[in-house]
């Protein structure tokens, strides 16, 4: 699904990543583990480009997306969350997820002064989908409340949310279990597995190990920018490269 | 005194169209446009020369409002990939030297002499010469361009230019193009001002380069923080009042030699309002610094 | 031949004064993150106060009522920190700008009921410029290319080997270190708040005695300043002096090739090319997504 | 903040309501001027001319025994304010005559809605050669440009220069002006070498300069206004530009030779003449030290001064409606000679004008007609 060959990045003098290679290939959910600062999100910023690799390539179901504009890659089928979750503040959590979709009828200035009917029944088709989900994470009774309201945890459900709307085939998720309560990880795991059962795929940052080990079907660690270990989660748990890599040279 | 408050109302309503069209591009969408009175300029001139040329007044408008659409969408494409106080400042210069053109491009705009003797407006044969007739006729194009704003905003569409102004990274990573949403934006914009300019040529018969400085920005920019929390009834409800309160400071019985004071005077009680009301902070005008992407 | 070395001395002088006016500014820039529209009205200050110290009823040296004059800007430029920047740091850079802009407003309007809108010199005596070859320079042109020079030399010297300026240039060269200094930030930000008071307050003491001055002098010169400090890249103090003598020679140099009413768009005009084409600045390094 | 402002508007309200209220036995008439702005400095000493007028005309029995009453409105020196002000003489005050903002744009501005109110406009200070064809209710005791660039060009040719450089302030006057004199100079085998706009309210005028310099002309005609003038001169004089300087009427002012001191030593133009050593001056000056003391005539008085004098004998001989004063006024100024000279109005209500020469010797001003 989703291939890196060879990425580098740097930054004034730094690789942020360096000669980076990794393949999602079958594995329904891919874990990405490493140290602070080892560019772990830059990879992502590279795969969703708002960054571009200074060489190499990002290939997503066999096609080159490097270079190709952020909103496009995100229609191309590939959702992310961000580390810090990024939601719309001053939008109602309906509103957040309905913005959310490949076409929408009333986005167009013109449309939206001479096809108001078609745009009336889209936005309420589109209402029965987000209400769905709404209901998945738990948020229905807030649907109209604005987001900037929400707990952090509850931003973060709703930012996965809002990716679902866009019905990715892949989804980068940011340390999706980072700074929320045990009951929250619970349902957000439970979230993930219901959605990996329908056949999402997933590629997730993540530093609770426990919560990888419980999602992931493969893992890559990644140091200095490079992969240095790769396999099934309970085998890089004890990968002395990789506690070396955590714990010090 | 009836056609006193009748130019007051026109003066409010064609300053209305203005700041509704920044209300639109900055307080809806986030873009700092501080040139937003170069479209006011350029519809002016336009429907000016246009109509100073012998076309008929809704020809003239028409065209002006294309031009307008035009020059936003050729400036667009560059200085849109700038974002935040960068567009602003970009945007600025833009609007500086739009005026140096007018001002300097005398084969043109006649430059520092001004356009005298625009003619009036007059729709299929109905003239527009008084000013109860200029009160309706433009109180109608308020209206209009009101609501359409208001549905604009209200819409899916103005979901979007909320989403861009509280975070447009993440509405990109959605898979929205922001740059072509600005610039449905700021042409919007761009429009309800060149339509309050030409409307003003219009009004006055005369124009200048000295009418499109910076400070008609700022006044728009005072305006619209004013509205504050109101949106795009907030801009046009202040438009009325910050041109009532100028007019108001005529009939303060100031002594005479205090005369002289009274425009810094009032520029300056406009800088304490406007330093007042960020310290306040304007509700939903601006967003909070977003979460930055961090390393 | 004779006009073109005259504009280059011209552009010099005057880029030696907006490389002071950007160095403080992009410190500003650097460590708060907003285009401060008032720093235009900390150089107009600069300007009236040592005016006013020269004139009756004082008739102060120019060198006393200089640095009385600096003083007062340095002053003013905290207390505009302390009652309203300070109680903006964590907001949206974009509320900071308007905050400047009305500030801005504030300042050059009181100026202008305190004194009149009308054009002032400082009260030194009409001279004929002295003749070096093709260009002609006057003895007040002199002092204010050596006093520019002297002030850039003690800021290099501060922001090179004290410890407080390096931090204060690490902190406004990039953003994220500015988070390690963590309880100091203040500290900095208010040392940041003094120097660009100084740079600002002694390049409008000689823009003012270089050419004139007036209320409203200020907006003129921090378009140039800004201009110079998106050459330089923001935060980057050495660029935004380099920038200050890009602008203040393309001003003086372009108007041998544009026609002459578009002087003082020259800057306008390199401000959006350089942001078109180099956001990050001609010797910025910026990083991030912002 | 919200009871501050509904507080702010009451007390608008109270003032509006009393400003309705009228006082019989008075004629009003109304005047726009830039009380406040950056034309500020002139207005003054306009307002001042008019007060003087005024109180002498009241002294000696006002309009047919009622006093005249003069309405101030500040125009602020910019276009969207006069026509607001005018709005207010107009509609508010019910005035049936204004006398009109400075500066030619301002003029312009106002003009349309005067002529459409049917209210007479009239102007002591506006050039601009498009007021002549500006409608039937509008005058000016000030003569066009149209006069005066041909003046110019006059001069230039007399001192006996062929080839010279322009500077003038890029606004309508100066525009104007440098229009009409370069149409005249070259009409007269006269060669401008170079036409340089500068902006108003700068400090820093070099660049302009050097484009002069470029030329090193015998001779440099520079329109310029007082402020800028001082700014101007000084700066070419540190520059050592070596030049006759030849300026228009805006530039005689005894405050340009106190700001540029020896940098305008030697300056000449002209000006729209009218004899200081005429009864009519001396009365006038007399007056003007009496109620002013010391304080120098300033720029244009004598227009607004001669201006008020010939409306008051319009509103005694029309009465005090537009159309009155209208008809009036083409007969009072027949023959009429103030302190400016005849004040005849031709058709498009415009005067004629003799053009002197005014120069700076030993830091004074000299005027020879």
């Amino acid at each position: 699904m989703l291939r890196i060959e060879g990425v580098s990045k740097h930054f004034g003098g730094v690789w942020a990543l360096k000669d980076c290679s990794l393949d999602t290939k079958q594995w329904p959910v891919v874990g990405l583990i490493g140290p602070n600062g080892s560019g772990k999100t830059t990879l992502f910023h590279t795969i969703t480009g708002f960054y571009r690799a200074d060489r190499g390539k990002v290939l997503f179901q066999e096609k080159e997306i490097q270079g190709l504009p952020v909103h496009t890659i995100a229609l191309r089928g590939i959702g992310r969350t961000f580390q810090l979750s990024r939601i719309f503040e001053s939008l109602s959590l309906l509103d957040n997820l309905l913005i959310s979709r490949k076409t929408v009828a009333g986005e167009n200035i013109l449309s939206l002064f001479f096809r108001g009917g078609q745009i009336r029944s889209d936005e309420r088709t589109a209402r029965e989908k987000a209400l769905t989900y709404l209901n998945l994470v738990g948020l229905a009774n807030k649907r109209d409340q604005k987001a900037g309201e929400l707990s952090y945890g509850q931003r973060k459900l709703l930012e996965l949310t809002r990716i679902l709307m866009l019905d990715p085939d892949l989804i980068l998720l940011d340390e999706p279990a980072a700074g929320i309560n045990p009951t929250l990880i619970t349902k957000l795991l439970s979230v993930i597995q219901q959605l990996k059962a329908q056949g999402k795929r997933f590629l997730i940052i993540e530093h609770n190990m426990d919560v990888v080990i419980r999602l992931c079907d493969w893992v890559y660690v990644l140091d200095a920018g490079t992969p240095i270990a790769a396999g099934p989660p309970e085998k890089i748990k004890n990968d002395p490269v990789v506690l070396e890599a955590y714990f010090g040279k | 005194m009836t056609n006193y408050f009748l130019h007051i109302l026109v003066s409010g309503e064609i300053i209305a169209l203005f700041a509704m069209g920044l209300q639109l591009e900055i307080g809806e969408t986030g873009l700092y446009n501080f040139g937003h009175v170069a479209f006011f300029g350029i519809g002016a001139y336009a429907s000016s020369l246009l109509s100073l040329a012998g076309l008929p007044f809704l020809v003239s408008l028409g065209l002006a409002l294309l031009i307008t659409g035009g020059v936003t969408w050729l400036i667009g494409i560059p200085i849109l990939r700038l974002r935040g106080d960068y567009f602003g400042l970009a945007m600025l210069g833009f609007g500086e030297i739009t005026r140096k053109i007018f001002l300097n491009e005398a084969w043109l705009t006649k430059g520092p002499m001004g356009l005298p003797g625009i003619p009036r407006p007059s729709l299929f044969g109905f003239d527009i010469h008084t000013l109860p007739r200029f009160a309706v006729f433009y109180g109608i194009l308020v209206i209009l361009v009101y609501l359409m704003i208001r549905h604009i905003v209200r819409s899916p569409l103005g979901r979007v230019f909320t989403a861009i102004r509280d975070d447009e990274l993440s509405a990109s990573a959605i898979g929205k193009n922001t740059y072509g949403f600005r610039k449905v934006c700021l042409i919007t914009g761009a429009l309800a001002a060149g339509l309050a300019g030409a409307l003003w040529a219009h009004y006055i018969t005369f124009i200048s380069p000295s009418d499109f400085t910076l400070n008609e920005t700022i006044l728009a920019l005072l305006i619209i923080v004013l509205g504050g929390n109101w949106g795009i009834t907030g801009a046009l409800v202040s438009s009325f009042f910050v041109i009532g309160f100028q007019e108001g400071l005529r009939f303060l019985p100031f002594p005479d030699t205090f005369g002289r004071y009274i425009a810094p005077v009032q520029q300056m009680i406009f800088g304490l309002i406007l330093v007042l009301l960020v310290l306040n902070r304007p509700g939903n005008l601006i967003k909070e610094r977003p979460a930055s992407a961090s390393d | 031949m004779t006009i073109f070395f005259q504009s280059l001395l011209d552009g010099l002088i005057a880029g030696s004064i907006y490389a002071l006016f950007a160095a403080g500014l992009t410190l500003v820039y650097g460590t708060l993150h907003f285009i401060n529209f008032a720093h235009g009205e900390l150089i107009m200050a600069g300007a009236f106060l040592a005016y006013l110290f020269m004139m009756p009823p004082l008739l102060l040296s120019p060198l006393l009522s200089g640095i009385f004059a600096v003083t007062g800007v340095v002053l003013l430029a905290l207390l505009m920190d302390k009652t309203v920047f300070s109680r903006l740091r964590n907001a949206n850079p974009l509320l900071l700008l308007i905050a400047s802009l009305g500030l801005s407003l504030l300042l050059q309007n009181l100026a202008q009921v305190l004194w009149g809108a009308k054009i002032r010199a400082f009260p030194f005596p009409l001279q004929r410029g002295k003749v070096f070859g093709p260009v002609v320079i006057t003895s007040v042109q002199i002092t204010i290319l050596w006093v520019a020079a002297l002030t850039i030399f003690l800021l290099y010297l501060f922001l090179k080997f004290s410890r407080i300026g390096k931090a204060v240039r690490g902190v406004a060269d990039n953003p994220v270190l500015a988070k390690t200094f963590g309880v100091e930030s203040e500290k900095i930000i208010r040392i940041v708040w003094v120097v660009a008071a100084i740079l600002a307050a002694v390049g409008g003491i000689l823009v003012a005695a270089d050419t004139n001055l007036e209320p409203h002098m200020g907006i003129v010169n921090l378009v140039r300043a800004f201009a110079a400090v998106l050459i330089g890249g923001a935060g980057n103090v050495w660029g935004a002096l380099i920038g200050g003598f890009i602008i203040g020679l393309s001003e003086n140099l372009g108007v041998l090739l544009l026609p002459i009413g578009y002087k003082d768009a020259i800057a306008f005009f390199i401000i959006i090319l350089i942001l078109l084409f180099r956001p990050e600045g001609l010797f910025g390094t910026r990083w991030g997504v912002r | 903040m919200v009871k501050k402002f509904v507080m702010f508007v009451t007390v608008i309200c109270v003032a509006l309501f009393f400003a309705g209220v009228s006082h019989a036995g008075v004629v009003k008439i109304g005047a726009v001027q830039p009380l406040s702005g950056n034309l500020a400095v002139y207005g003054q000493g306009f307002k001042m001319a008019i007060d003087l007028a005024t109180a002498e005309i009241n002294a000696k029995g006002g309009i047919n025994g009622k006093k005249l009453e003069i309405v101030y409105e500040d125009g602020k020196g910019t276009a969207k304010d006069s026509v607001a002000a005018v709005r207010k003489l107009i509609d508010i005050n019910k005035v049936p005559l204004i006398l009109g903002p400075a500066a030619s744009t301002n003029f312009l501005a106002v003009a349309p809605i005067c002529e459409n109110a049917h209210v007479v406009l009239i102007g002591a200070e506006s050039a601009s050669p498009a007021i002549t064809k500006a409608g039937a209710y509008v005058f000016r005791v000030f003569p066009s440009d149209k006069l005066q660039g041909k003046g110019v060009a006059e001069l230039v040719e007399k001192l006996g220069y062929k080839k010279v450089p322009v500077l003038y302030i890029n606004n309508d006057w100066g525009k104007g002006l440098k229009d009409v004199f370069v149409a005249n100079f070259t009409k007269k085998g006269g060669k401008v070498l170079a036409e340089i706009p500068y902006d108003q309210g700068k400090t820093d005028y070099r660049a302009q300069l050097l484009q002069i310099k470029r030329f090193n002309p015998k001779a440099a005609v520079a329109l310029v206004y007082v402020k800028d003038g001082a700014v101007i001169f000084k700066q070419a004089y540190e520059l050592g530009i070596k030049t006759q300087w030849i300026a228009g009427s805006a530039a005689k002012s005894g405050k340009l030779v106190k700001l540029a001191g020896k940098a305008v030593e030697g300056l000449t133009g002209t000006y729209p003449a009218f004899s200081n050593t005429s009864p009519a001056y001396k009365a006038f000056a007399a007056a003007w030290k009496k109620k002013y003391g010391d304080k120098k005539i300033g720029i244009f008085a004598e227009y607004n001064y001669d201006m008020v004098h010939l409306v008051a004998r319009a509103l005694a001989k029309g009465g005090a409606t537009p159309d009155g004063i209208r008809k009036a006024l083409y007969k009072v100024s027949k023959g009429y000679v103030g302190v400016t000279g005849d004040k005849t109005f031709d058709s498009n209500g415009d005067v004629g004008s003799a053009y002197g020469v005014w120069s700076v010797k030993d830091g004074k001003i000299i005027s020879k007609r």
